[in-house]
């Protein structure tokens, strides 16, 4: 349009959406404030919210798949098998506990938050807690150490899970040694033989006695990853 | 008699302030301190309106010279200097030669002021301003109408001085 | 014992000013809480709340006395003569305009008869102070600031003045006291009402014009945070800045208190029935509301550019007041 | 010596001290502010003659040409101190000798 036009629609405008601005603001004067005072008032945070890191220390049943997926490496747990004398009781969903969790540290002010450790934890037992405090006087307290175990405890239990070790592996060195004398020795050839090919022939068919000596190694590895899947189960059910 | 002597007190400060600040504005060698060393003598000036019961033009004298003209100067100070240090200096030329008419103007300014007979009169203090607007619309509404054409003339002479010319742009 | 007869009048004049230096501190104490709280409330949001208990009222005391006790820095650089004087003019313009205002019928400084043009001529000291204070600070910032605040108060400082005169015209005075004692009797004789529109179009580019006197939303382009660090008192620190900023505060007080004494009948009530409330209670609340008014101005709209400020006051505000004035000067020897 | 003495010596010593300002100094606004120091002490002379030797209004309406005379001269001279510096870099008046831009 022409400039006379523009010039007093111009005003009009100006003042116009001057007033409406106005009357916005005049409502958002009377609406209710949406801050928290904050030590004395503190939120809810949604159940997802990345807060701060806390093991619940009696449903860990110290697997180490949190610390293995932390990407920065701060979740440092120490575990010992539990024996028939400890007493270790129940897990929270009533199957015997089989690991001792000696230490379990975490050095949050390294943490970064990913949630990573929350998201593989089989028990749910590493959570978020809700709080995001986790302000100290002093470096060191930024150590969060869960497991209750005092020092001389976990060395006793670490001694003991070591002899139980070597007491184990002999007796595994000499169950091999029985084996190997009872049988027409095929076992080594196919200990070597599955690793070299299995890379071009993933299916082996006549492999019957490979996959027990495949299999044998990542047993105790993964001896309590047994019941993980369990665990899981239990965790989706939750 | 305490309130004369008060009178009296600001009175002085205003003409020392004057002449002070006008002392400055000559002889300072920083352009900008003698620019708002004017201000001193501007208000110094509006004060002693004042004392002549002329408080329109004291009004008028601060309104003026210091809204107007003083931020003009110091506008022309800023836009008219390489401002590479805060004092731009001035250098002065011929001190000696001008005080020579200079003092002798003076002499003959204050001969005359001590030997020559005024004939006062009492003076009186009353508001001025409707008189003076009257006086400005009726005896001197000619010389008035003038000198607002002076201004307008002024105000577009100055803008079509100071614009850039085209030239300039097109260069 | 001595006779205090005769200075009485004496007396008078320095509890007053006295008075009235007080009223600027406590004043401006009271404005920068309540500029906080009407920013966070607008803002969804609750403000100062610990400093003092309720609503933390002592935040701006504890404010002052920081200021107090901060240490006065001044650049090495800086033009120190100039940068040390430059607050103390900055604050004397501020506080001449309070001998004119009229706190009530006989609270006032000095019943000047030309009291509008002296608040006028007076704010004239404010430019010069800021252009000091911005050359003397020998920074970018304070400079642009200062060169900015000068041209922005010079050019409104022409709506101003035209829209103060219509009231003017109408009472035939510019004498503060009575200019408001013309508006007695209710808010349809205020001046603000009478002559419709006209008197209010000249209160509302009042009203925006002083906006840019005082360097406000949306016209604080002279001390724009998020451009000019703090414009011409970026290198202010300690009692000093706190001068600029009584003085900012002053000012916002008298430029509002100058838009209630001549548009909106000053101390007098909006219903005569209601004229038992004392007169200084209503100018202070008329004053006050006005102040808030800016700061919910300041809330409200973003900040100007230099053209489009300088395009409002020229082509908007100038046109309009010179019609309005003429407009409202027919009216006037029409009516007699 | 009465007030009116000691204002027409300020008058007298602001129009002196403008005259050598004018004279002596080399900045062109310099020279702008000596001739508003005369100008001041001559409305200040008009003002004081027409206060206590006449009584009248008339040295008053000549203050207000005055200054009305002024902020126009002082808004032509300043335009055309910015056009001097712009042709010629220099804000001193003696280098302006030519009438050419």
């Amino acid at each position: 349009m022409n400039a006379t036009y523009k010039y007093f629609r111009d005003i009009y405008l100006g003042v116009t959406t001057v007033s409406l601005g106005m009357w916005i603001t005049f409502r958002h004067f009377f609406m209710p404030t949406i801050t928290v005072q904050y030590p004395r008032e503190k939120l809810i945070y949604p159940p997802r919210a990345r807060t701060e890191l806390r093991n619940a220390i009696e449903s860990c049943n110290g697997c180490l798949q949190c610390a293995r997926a932390c990407p920065v490496e701060i979740i440092h747990i120490e575990t010992a098998k539990a024996q028939d004398e400890d007493n270790a009781g129940n897990m929270p969903d009533g199957k015997p506990r089989k690991l001792l969790v000696l230490t379990f540290d975490v050095e949050m002010s390294k943490c970064v938050h990913c949630g990573l450790c929350v998201e593989v934890c089989p028990t749910e037992s590493m959570h978020w807690n809700n709080e995001h405090e986790h302000v100290t006087f002093t470096r060191e307290e930024l150590m969060r150490h869960w497991a209750t175990y005092p020092p001389e405890e976990v060395r006793r239990l670490q001694e003991r899970d070591e002899i139980l070790k070597a007491e184990k592996a002999k007796q595994a060195a000499e169950a091999a040694a029985k084996k190997a004398a009872a049988g027409d020795q095929p076992a080594p050839k196919p200990v070597s033989k599955p690793a070299a090919d299995g890379a071009e022939k993933p299916a082996q068919p006549s492999a019957a006695a490979a996959t027990p000596a495949i299999e044998k190694p990542a047993k105790p590895e993964s001896g309590d990853g047994t019941d993980s899947p369990q665990k899981e189960n239990g965790k989706e059910k939750a | 008699m305490i309130l004369h002597f008060l009178t009296q007190a600001v009175f002085w400060f205003l003409v020392i302030l004057t002449v002070g600040s006008a002392i400055v504005v000559v002889f300072n060698k920083r352009i900008l301190h003698s620019a708002f060393a004017l201000l001193f003598t501007l208000c110094g000036v509006a004060g002693l309106y004042v004392f002549l019961s002329a408080d329109f033009l004291a009004a008028s004298q601060m309104l003026v010279y210091v809204g107007g003209i003083l931020t003009l100067i110091i506008f022309g100070v800023f836009l008219t200097a390489r401002m590479y240090n805060m004092s731009i200096p001035e250098q002065t030329h011929q001190r000696f030669l001008a005080l020579l008419p200079v003092l002798g103007l003076g002499g003959i300014i204050f001969y005359v002021l001590n030997s020559a007979e005024w004939h006062l009169i009492t003076p009186m203090v009353a508001p001025t301003t409707e008189n003076l607007g009257k006086m400005l619309l009726t005896t001197y509404l000619v010389p008035f109408e003038v000198a607002s054409m002076l201004l307008l003339a002024a105000l577009i002479g100055a803008i079509r001085l100071a614009r850039p010319r085209k030239e300039d742009h097109d260069d | 014992m001595i006779a205090l007869e005769p200075y009485l009048d004496l007396i008078i004049s320095v509890v007053y000013v006295v008075g009235i230096v007080l009223f600027l501190s406590l004043f401006a104490l009271f404005a920068t809480w309540l500029e906080r709280k009407v920013a966070g409330h607008i803002q969804d949001r609750l403000g100062p709340m610990e400093t003092g208990g309720w609503h933390g009222w002592l935040q701006p005391i504890a404010d002052a006395i920081k200021l107090l006790i901060k240490e006065d820095i001044i650049p090495a650089a800086a033009d120190k003569k100039l940068f040390k004087l430059a607050p103390y003019l900055v604050f004397i313009g501020s506080l001449a305009g309070f001998a004119v205002l009229p706190f009530a019928a006989n609270l006032i400084g000095s019943d000047l008869n030309i009291g509008v043009y002296y608040v006028i001529a007076v704010t004239s000291l404010v430019v010069i102070g800021i252009l000091m204070a911005g050359w003397a600070s020998n920074n970018k910032w304070s400079m642009y600031g200062a060169m900015r605040s000068a041209a922005q108060m010079i050019s409104y400082e022409i709506p101003v003045a035209l829209s103060l005169l219509i009231p003017v015209m109408m009472a035939g005075t510019m004498s503060m006291v009575e200019i408001v004692d013309n508006q007695a009797g209710g808010f349809w004789n205020w001046y603000v009402f009478r002559t419709m529109p006209f008197s209010l179009i000249a209160f509302v580019i009042y009203f925006w014009a002083s906006l840019a006197e005082v360097n406000r939303a949306p016209f604080d382009l002279p001390e724009a945070e998020s451009e000019l660090v703090a414009g011409y008192f970026t290198e202010y620190s300690g009692i000093r800045w706190a001068m600029f900023f009584l003085a900012e505060y002053g000012d916002m007080f008298v430029v509002s208190a100058i838009a209630a004494t001549v548009f909106l009948g000053g101390w007098y009530a909006p219903f005569p029935f209601l004229d038992i409330i004392p007169g200084p209670i209503w100018f202070i609340g008329k004053t006050a509301f006005l102040v808030f008014v800016q700061m919910w101005l300041r809330w409200t709209l973003p900040r100007l550019r230099v053209d489009q400020l300088m395009y409002v006051c020229w082509k908007i505000f100038l046109p309009f007041s010179f019609a309005n004035l003429l407009l409202v000067g027919l009216w006037v020897v029409l009516k007699g | 010596m009465t007030n009116f003495h000691v204002m027409l010596a300020v008058a007298a010593i602001l129009f002196v001290l403008g005259l050598l300002c004018v004279m002596t100094r080399r900045h062109a606004i310099s020279v702008l502010m000596g001739v508003e120091l005369i100008l001041n002490s001559a409305a200040l002379n008009f003002v004081i003659f027409s206060h206590y030797t006449v009584g009248n209004l008339f040295g008053q309406g000549m203050a207000v040409f005055i200054i009305i005379i002024a902020a126009a001269e002082a808004a032509v001279a300043l335009a055309i101190f910015l056009n001097i510096y712009r042709t010629l870099s220099t804000s001193e008046i003696d280098k302006a000798t030519q009438l050419k831009g």
